[in-house]
């Protein structure tokens, strides 16, 4: 017994060794959102650490490999090495959420497909922009399909590879249907019968954003 | 034994208080199966060796307890109860030629492993949890490269936002009447562009109706929205003081007639 | 065409040394918060390189440091020691707020993958609330499946290389203890007795189970 106890007391007071002060620098400073000071690494550390010595360490270790550690200002931080710097642009894409008309749009076809473009202004009720189609050609989501024939042969729509890829799915034949949309909560359910659309709540949400919409790309 | 559980005289307080707290908890549970594998506790014994038929006598006596004490059950715990006092008969009664079906030993080995299968997702569940976690246990790199920037806008949308998507679409489909077919909807803007145009004419008393559009009056609905299209309109233009509106009575016809500047 | 073969022999020779390739891909993995795909960083190095050979080196050299390079699914990331943990800042975990019905879906799918919502229910005794499933839809840490090839052709659920970096792990065939509950057949969907003849044509089809499929993805 008196041995564990002291054994504890020893690690209580006794510093880790340097390689593993070396680990734990490397550690924080990749996970580190900001640069670290030297004072934020000793309150982290366990006690009697010192991690300028670790810090100074790992920058040697580092020397010459892909990432550095470099001084920023008063802390320290792990950089990739400047000139590898070309490898890096694809980094910084900037993602944005695709527009609600947009994902609407994206949605109809590909439940409908192959549709054409009046058939999907006809199931959204207003019309589709011209930039909308483009948008979604160019992210190679959708592409043109077969023409219908039906009196002036419209262009279908269908969806890409590139848009399964995207959505995780191996045919548009596995999303889900209207029933399973319904089970999964997606789906409000009917208005009790008789219940006038009007008094429904949604009404407002709609007016907001779907009902000038209807009337403004009348064309 | 667990007859006596739960037989009212000779209960100790634990015994009932453990009773007790069973049923008061139902709400606890997931299920009847969940109840079973918390039942089948009692008998520590591994899953695999469990005796069913001793659960079924659990279960049911569990069931009566709860009638007893008036507590509601939810109707899948009954129709459960209902099917273990199927297989408690099935188990007991020696097996009958003529019946059709699975015998008691082969419903009761697929209870068995039902349980089994649960508690071994539930062990699986937390051996998972229990697991070094992305943000708990390691991380990922927490500063972003801020070298040789060139942006390019991608745009992003989730397979949530694409069903709730649709879904919102074929919601608003289900309300049809709201929806508006657009080929029937006459709007004041179109109104009053038309009216505008027209009532430079209206020297005298007109009836509105004669400003409906073409091929507005027939179809009832178009005649409707159109009507209320062009009234609402009139109404507007009568607002910036270009029009002078009036009707005799009731449900009589309205009449327009173009209100000079200097008047 | 000899044009093209000379082309490429130059690209060849042009592939930086190994040691070289190493840097690029420590560069690129230390940059990226998220796993990269072999193929990406094939795409990111000049012609002729060899990422996979990289990737082990890079792996084999990190062996034992305070960052490790490990294996998501199909692409590498650089993630701290798990023995480090308590030297960082945590994030807010997203586990705390899961239901234990989550919980427990999120592992059915995870080791009976890929699962249909009925055999989830199956498996647990109670029906599966809305909100679970697109929980986890949210979290991205299941997704949508090949539709199961049985009248009404349900969807199924699979887990996502998401749910895979989370729990550090490699494959969905490293979960733990995957191996004994398969040799113990408690992942087999075993039909009660007496549904036998009901279940028609899924007894014919050998993706009964659901098991053969989990690691047999054909197209």
């Amino acid at each position: 017994m008196s041995e564990t106890s002291e054994d504890r007391t020893e690690s209580l007071f006794e510093a880790p060794p340097v390689a593993e002060q070396e680990r734990m620098v490397e550690a924080v400073l990749f996970a580190s959102p900001e640069p670290v000071s030297l004072s934020d690494l000793a309150a982290r550390m366990p006690h009697g650490s010192d991690p300028a010595q670790a810090v100074e360490l790992l920058r040697k270790r580092y020397e010459g490999r892909g990432v550095r550690v470099v001084q920023v200002g008063e802390a320290w931080a792990i950089r990739t090495a400047p000139d590898l710097g070309f490898l890096m642009q694809k980094e910084t894409v900037e993602t944005r959420k695709l527009s609600r008309a947009a994902i609407e749009t994206l949605a109809i076809i590909a439940y409908h497909q192959p549709v054409t473009r009046a058939e999907i202004e006809e199931i959204r009720g207003v019309s589709v922009s011209r930039g909308t189609i483009d948008q979604l050609l160019e992210m190679e989501w959708i592409r043109l399909g077969r023409r219908r024939m039906t009196p002036g042969r419209p262009v279908t729509f269908v969806v890409t590879p590139h848009f399964l890829d995207h959505f995780g799915l191996e045919s548009a034949r596995d999303l889900p249907g209207l029933k399973e949309l319904r089970a999964a909560g997606l789906l409000e359910n009917r208005p009790p019968p008789g219940m006038l659309p009007i008094s429904e709540p949604r009404d407002e949400e709609e007016t907001e954003s779907g009902q000038p919409e209807l009337f403004a790309d009348e064309g | 034994m667990t007859d006596n559980l739960f037989s009212e005289e000779q209960v100790s307080v634990a015994e009932r208080l453990a009773a007790e707290a069973l049923i008061v908890d139902v709400d606890g549970f997931e299920g009847p199966l969940d109840l079973l594998l918390t039942l089948s506790r009692t008998q520590k014994v591994d899953l695999r060796k469990i005796s069913v038929l001793e659960l079924a006598r659990q279960y049911l006596a569990f069931v009566e307890r709860a009638k007893a004490l008036r507590i509601e059950l939810a109707a899948d715990y009954l129709v459960m109860a209902a099917w273990l006092a199927f297989l408690k008969s099935r188990l007991l009664l020696p097996p009958d030629p003529e019946e059709d079906g699975p015998s008691g030993e082969e419903l009761a080995a697929h209870l068995a492993f039902q349980l089994e299968r649960l508690q071994a997702m539930r062990d699986a569940a937390a051996r998972l949890m229990g697991r070094d976690q992305l943000g708990r246990d390691f991380f990922r790199r927490g500063q972003g490269e801020d070298i040789a920037r060139i942006r390019t806008v991608t745009y992003s949308a989730s397979l949530l936002d694409l069903m709730q998507a649709y879904a919102r679409i074929r919601t608003r489909d289900e309300f049809r009447p709201f929806v508006m077919d657009r080929d029937k909807v006459y709007t004041m803007e179109q109104a009053l562009e038309r009216m505008r145009s027209l009532i430079g004419f209206a020297g005298s008393w007109t009836d509105m109706a004669s400003y409906l559009p073409e091929g507005w009056g027939l179809d009832p609905v178009r005649r409707r929205s159109a009507t209320a299209a062009t009234f609402a309109a009139s109404l507007q233009l009568v607002k910036e003081g270009h029009l002078e509106i009036r009707q005799t009575e009731n449900f009589a016809p309205i009449h327009l007639r173009r209100k000079d500047p200097e008047t």
